[in-house]
């Protein structure tokens, strides 16, 4: 069983409410769920839509083919019904969609009529659409009911036992009306299974490994970062503030961690640009710092509610002077969850700027787990604090050490002062000219690279273990490329080498030789200019034989990307 | 009284005679006045001259970004707010790469306490007109003299209802004194702009210029008083005052944010076990 | 009067009701009057709801980045002075990103009319607070409603002695548009505060919200008054203010640039021939 | 003959008022002058020095070894006399020094005291020893006091005569005391040489190339660009605007360039950071543009009166999203001419914004030329204005053409409406979010960079024709690299492969072949990490055998550079 269903309409209708509400009934049911959206840059109107796909079986990424499509307008199944399965089937509102289709496939239930019936107001269509399709799928409903309970907790009992009415009516007409539906879903499974989507899985992980200060400017795709930290400030006691603009979010991130709180920011691209020299001063001044760029397609304002990869190689290069960074780039949100809580590891270890780069499909894409395991974050705390500090004989918060990482202490918490700068300085921070001072600073910070390279890990191999065929690529087209090499591996021999640990490269090159002895690399990218082959070639010298790139601002759909494939074979 | 001593830090490499120095001896003295230890203050500072004050005291520093003081100086404040925060910024600094922050932390009312050396002249580049510095005048940027109407900054804090805004003088310490000890002891955010002679660069506004029409505002001055406020804070010319010329008590932002009204975030233990609650959320 | 069907642009993406809709319609008017043809102007936007206005239209446009309208604005009014050019801002866009402009904008005077749509919310994101929000206003990324003190941009302006500072109403088209023909007449920078209901995010300061507070300032107000428009200025709860509160005739920046005193630089010819005698200074 | 003047004392001494001066003198007397400067960041006190380099044979780099040091400080004795050659000499006032040194090698001149005898004040001191300097090494007074009459022209006559007084008793003291000077400089020649600095190259350049817009913040040690334009602003009509910041500077130029004029900006790595938006504004609006990043050691503040070429990987990939650029770094002050003038071009030419990336050593270095060649200049009027517009029938501004360049016209000089806007968008500059147009666009932007690729030069090969050894540099390693081959090539099959027109990378890789054919590359670069290696193993997958890196702030003095080669070697 491997069913989509796509909820298209306008900004405004609902679509992710009815889009949220069957993902969770999926999840709950135990399916695999994956679902990704799909909006316009604008609050009312145009057409979005909503995609969930969902299996007993593992699965990653969206097909094009189209199982159950819930058109809130005609616009809808204009755009979209050319993508139905065999047995596909459209579920419609007439008076929604302003017309009326004959069609076997088609299923008109009364959304607002049901709705208005059994509760005397419209407002509960949305409740019916979703009832209705989890009837035509031939779902239970209690589950969606229990859902209903949980979300209208806050509204009363009155709310809830109405939408439970709508939802039994919209369950109930779907049941009876749709003669022709021929889903066979199976029995949900002993338990549920959670769904996160990667800006949920930043902020959750975030608030797990001790984040205290999140500042930021409000940009599509990141702000979900933001909504969700902010949603936990008041019971985990953090600050989250919205910053005048990005450049005051990222020094007041600086300054908090400076004071001695784990502190992260969160942005966009054109966001990030502004940015820059305040990564670079986190670089000269041995801050710690997490950030986040959750991409979308640029230049400029681009497409601002869409995805794109198009923002690695500006990482990896930003800011003026030389500094250590590292760049993580999550291929799902299980990932994101564990590089976060790594990323604020590896930030306060060695004093560091790190960059989480995500995007859009990422941000906005459902994923369902079994679970995620809060053991794997180790919280370690290397500030020197209280008592520690105040037993130290002398503090010298830039001091040169073998490993180049000098003691981080917490100012006031001690007599001695804490001192840094972003001119060049002396190890108590102080501001200096002399060459020798500063080429033992330059290399006392770039020296840290030297441990990095051993902590971040190597690529991860999935497919044929010495594949003719290996599919490369970095980031949220994780999931696409996992299941091109499942479908795809009944005919050939291959893998798929996913980058998540983008920078620094690790030293453990193992690896390469799965690309040495593979047949045919293929690079696939959501950008136009295939940024990680450069990437690639600037650290080993290798060039991948075939690129496979988009940059249209829509993720890859599998069929698309397997037909791809096969072509470059 | 704490010994001065105690503050003593690197060789100013100001010019012989700037006005820099007597701020800098100046701010010793508040806080020895104030008893204010090295370690209970962080002195942040952006780029310029005013910037590497806090080299030549020896307390806790930030010497950021040139502008960038007040976001620093504000998350240093958030994630502790028993640390007394002082911004330590140029004309330049705080007044044109970094006007966006002084707006919005006055609208904050962070209790940072911003100390801007005036010096109506980029100093460290060598003479470029400021946001402050008078119409007409000349420099090699600037190939027809500076043609801006120059920033009030006084004139702007009242319009946002800043909570503390004074003037003061680097020619007259001992106001100076008291107005920083004053700014220092306000609950919020202080704009404490203070007139310094450039002696290298600003061949006009002198430490005669400031001393012929830098008067202090009389004891009877109500600075409570917003309408009085805005009329003094537009004086400039033949006589400029100086002193607290607007002052109110709207409640700060540490008073407003929740989660720090118990004790500083810095101090917050963290609650991982709880975690667990957040995941069971996403099923 | 120009036919306005020569305006006529995209199809608008607002939400229905939005308060966008009269401003455009306004602005087309206020052209329309003044007989200003759609390539005799550019309009300036940034990234916001209100950025998107100049797409509705149809005239020379530069749709830029959030928050730098008024340097693009800057550079196109220098480079070319007899283009008239109004930048279309949003509150987030104007007063938030791009602070630090406005204040150097009004600084200058340079002949570009800002009209700002004043909706108090980041519209096109979601509704986030904007530095006019009200107080206490609730947000998702605001955990604890907006903390800081709304930013009063009129107030502000008259601080800085901005040559024409105007608030109108998205509701009452008639006097906006009267608002928008004074502040593309005036000789000098422009600011036009713009107060517009946000149907979707904002759920305070609706129509009705406005409609009750919104009045028009009497006939014999007198803008070019101070201090008095300082204090209408900070009028701002059960009554606001709409109409032309200060006013000034102060030199332009255009004025004082002698490069450009005789024609716009754009049309200027080259001397590249001169060129040779800059060579020579080097021997 | 090859001498070597250092000037040494504390900053506001007038060290480069005695430089500018002497390096003016040997450049009119037809030598080879090649100058370079060491300042701290302080106004007053410290430690800086001028050091001037002139030869009857063409030099192009600093010595270690200096023949002339004039101390206007005991500093400058106790930090310079190390590097004195054996007949070197060192003038100075022992009432300024305040100590007196009896060895041969030294020489006291009262400044100060023959200013006072003669002229009654003591501001001619800087006259006296600029003159003195010139009767120690033998030559004629005539061109200095030619040069005081020019500089005090505006001063008057008595000004003028009252220096040329002192001057000529200077000169009379030094030739007089100076009994062990032992200099041996050839009488000047018929005719003088220009003497120009980067800055300076770069700002007359941008004049000549009709550049009509300057906004900037200021920033050393880019600020002497903005000087000089402002110096000619009136005459040749140019707006030079201060602006608030960084970013306001970079869309005030954009604006301009909208409007139909030239435009221009400059700053340094920090100021860069900030300019990084707007750069991709650049990119979408495809609005001309010229920037010039005067680069420092960062990060952050780092060294900011030094010299570093850290910026490199940064300017090559600064910005969200993708984008054609052109990035040049020119190798000396004749570079800088023909390149900025280039980069006008090729911006105006393609839309595009084109960086000059430069940096302390060669914006305030001096170089001595023949001439500079107008007519090299072409200057083309890309843009479309008064009837050329109106004679058009139609106008859409970003129409998609063959090579991807659109009509570029000036707003206002026709009825058409000229439209540009950040987001994507279709031809006539709407906001648009569907994928094809969005498809279109990425291509017709990135279409340019094929023949860009074609506009470009590869890299200048100097020395033996297929060297063994081969030196690779970028940017103001130029005159060094030369230097250090000239020097070297009496021992080794040694070349020079330098790279001024970095990027996009030349089309013609011809220049490979000597790469690959050298039994040893040996990159020199002023920087940690060796960033242009990176650069050129992601363009080409060729990695150096061997890098020589420098990053204290100071550049290579010839002796350290073929030191280290010769090491390598
Ligand atoms: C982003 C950035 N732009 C420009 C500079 C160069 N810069 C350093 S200090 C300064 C201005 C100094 O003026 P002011 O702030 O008034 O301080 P002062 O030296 O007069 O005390 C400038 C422009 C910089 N360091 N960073
Ligand atoms: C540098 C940058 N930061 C953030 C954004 C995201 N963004 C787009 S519009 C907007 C705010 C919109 O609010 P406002 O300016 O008030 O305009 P409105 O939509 O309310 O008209 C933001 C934060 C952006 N485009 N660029
Ligand atoms: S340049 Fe001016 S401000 Fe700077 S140290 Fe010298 S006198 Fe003081
Ligand atoms: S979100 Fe608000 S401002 Fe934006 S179009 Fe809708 S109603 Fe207008
Ligand atoms: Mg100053
Ligand atoms: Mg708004």
């Amino acid at each position: 069983m491997d069913y989509t269903v796509l909820i298209g309409g306008e900004a405004g209708q609902g679509i992710q409410t009815i889009g949220g509400m069957l993902s969770k009934v999926f999840a709950r049911a135990g399916f695999h769920v994956f679902s990704h959206q799909d909006y316009m840059s604008r609050i009312r109107g145009g057409h979005n839509f909503y995609q969930i796909r969902f299996s007993d079986t593992p699965i990653h990424s969206s097909k094009k083919t189209i199982d159950l499509l819930v058109a809130l307008n005609l616009e809808s199944i204009e755009i979209h019904s050319e993508r139905l399965s065999e047995h596909g089937m459209v579920v419609y509102d007439k008076d929604f969609v302003k017309k009326t289709f004959d069609g076997d496939s088609f299923l008109h239930v009364p959304f607002e009529g049901i709705s208005k019936d059994k509760t005397g107001t419209t407002v509960m269509a949305n409740t019916v659409a979703t009832a209705s399709v989890l009837g035509m799928l031939g779902m239970e409903p209690d589950l969606f009911e229990e859902i209903i309970k949980e979300t209208f907790k806050k509204k009363g009992e009155d709310v809830i036992s109405k939408n439970i009415e709508a939802s039994r009516a919209g369950y109930d007409y779907a049941v009876t009306k749709c003669l022709k539906c021929n889903f066979s879903v199976p029995l949900k499974a002993e338990s549920g299974r959670m769904l996160i989507n990667g800006n949920q899985a930043i902020g959750l992980s975030a608030v797990a490994s001790g984040c205290r200060f999140y500042s930021a400017y409000p940009m599509t795709p990141s702000t979900g970062i933001m909504i969700y930290i902010a949603s936990k400030a008041k019971d985990f006691g953090i600050v989250v503030e919205q910053a005048e603009d990005e450049i005051s979010a990222i020094n007041m991130a600086l300054g908090a961690s400076f004071a001695g709180v784990r502190a992260m920011t969160g942005t966009s691209g054109g966001g990030f640009a502004l940015m820059v020299e305040g990564l670079s001063l986190a670089g000269m001044t041995e801050t710690p710092i997490v950030i986040a760029e959750v991409q979308r397609p640029g230049p400029a304002t681009g497409l601002p509610t869409r995805t794109e990869q198009a923002d690695l190689l500006f990482l990896l290069h930003a800011g003026h002077g030389e500094f250590p960074r590292v760049v993580f780039a999550p291929g799902n949100p299980e990932q994101a969850f564990y590089l976060t809580s790594r990323a604020f590891e590896l930030a306060e270890k060695y004093q560091i700027p790190v960059l989480i780069l995500s995007d859009q499909y990422l941000a906005d894409s459902q994923w369902s787990y079994e679970g995620l395991d809060l053991k794997r974050l180790n919280y370690k705390d290397y500030r020197i604090r209280g008592e520690d500090f105040r037993g130290l004989k002398e503090y010298r918060r830039h001091q040169i050490t073998e490993n180049g990482v000098s003691p981080l202490a917490v100012p006031g918490d001690a007599e001695h002062v804490v001192v840094t700068d972003s001119d060049e300085h002396d190890e108590d921070g102080h501001i200096i000219e002399d060459s020798e001072t500063r080429t033992r600073m330059v290399r006392k910070r770039l020296k840290k690279l030297d441990a990095l390279k051993k902590e971040v890990s190597p690529p991860e191999l999935y497919g044929a273990g010495s594949p003719e065929y290996l599919l490369i690529g970095w980031g949220s087209t994780y999931g696409l490329l996992r299941d091109a090499v499942d479908r795809l591996s009944r005919t050939y021999s291959i893998g798929m080498l996913h980058f998540s640990q983008l920078y620094p490269f690790p030293d453990d090159r193992e690896f390469l030789k799965v690309i040495v002895n593979a047949k045919k690399t293929i690079l696939v990218e959501q950008n136009a200019t295939a940024q990680f082959s450069r990437y690639f070639r600037a650290e080993t010298g290798i060039s991948f034989d075939e690129h496979i790139l988009k940059y249209d601002g829509r993720p890859f759909m599998i069929e698309e990307l397997t037909e791809e494939v096969t072509k470059r074979i | 009284m704490i010994d001065r001593e105690l503050y003593k830090g690197q060789v100013p490499a100001w010019c012989p005679g700037c006005g820099n120095f007597s701020i800098l001896e100046t701010v010793k003295d508040a806080l020895s006045e104030l008893e204010i230890r090295p370690h209970e203050i962080t002195l942040v500072s952006g780029i310029g001259q005013a910037g590497k004050l806090p080299h030549y005291m020896r307390c806790n520093t930030f010497n950021g970004l040139h502008g960038r003081t007040l976001p620093v100086a504000t998350g240093i404040r958030l994630a502790n707010h028993e640390m007394h925060v002082i911004a330590v910024a140029g004309d330049g600094d705080c007044y044109g790469e970094g006007g966006n922050h002084l707006i919005h932390a006055i609208r904050r009312n962070i209790g940072v306490k911003l100390f801007v050396h005036n010096n109506q002249i980029y100093g460290l580049t060598k003479g470029q007109a400021s946001p402050t510095s008078l119409e007409g005048m000349p420099s090699k940027t600037q190939p027809f003299g500076s043609l801006s109407e120059p920033l009030n900054p006084i004139a702007l804090a009242v319009a946002l209802d800043c909570s503390f805004v004074a003037r003061g003088y680097a020619g007259d310490r001992e106001y100076l004194k008291h107005l920083m000890i004053e700014a220092i002891k306000h609950r919020g955010f202080a704009l404490l702009d203070i007139l310094q002679p450039c002696v290298t660069f600003n061949r006009i506004n002198t430490y005669q210029w400031y001393s012929e029409r830098v008067y202090r505002l009389p004891d009877d001055y109500d600075p409570e008083d917003r309408e009085m406020a805005f009329k003094t804070a537009l004086q400039w010319g033949d006589r400029i005052p100086t002193g607290i010329i607007y002052r109110n008590q709207r409640p700060t932002f540490e008073d407003r944010v929740p989660v720090i009204r118990e004790e500083p975030l810095v101090r917050k233990e963290g609650k991982v076990e709880t975690v667990e609650s957040l995941l069971m959320e996403f099923y």
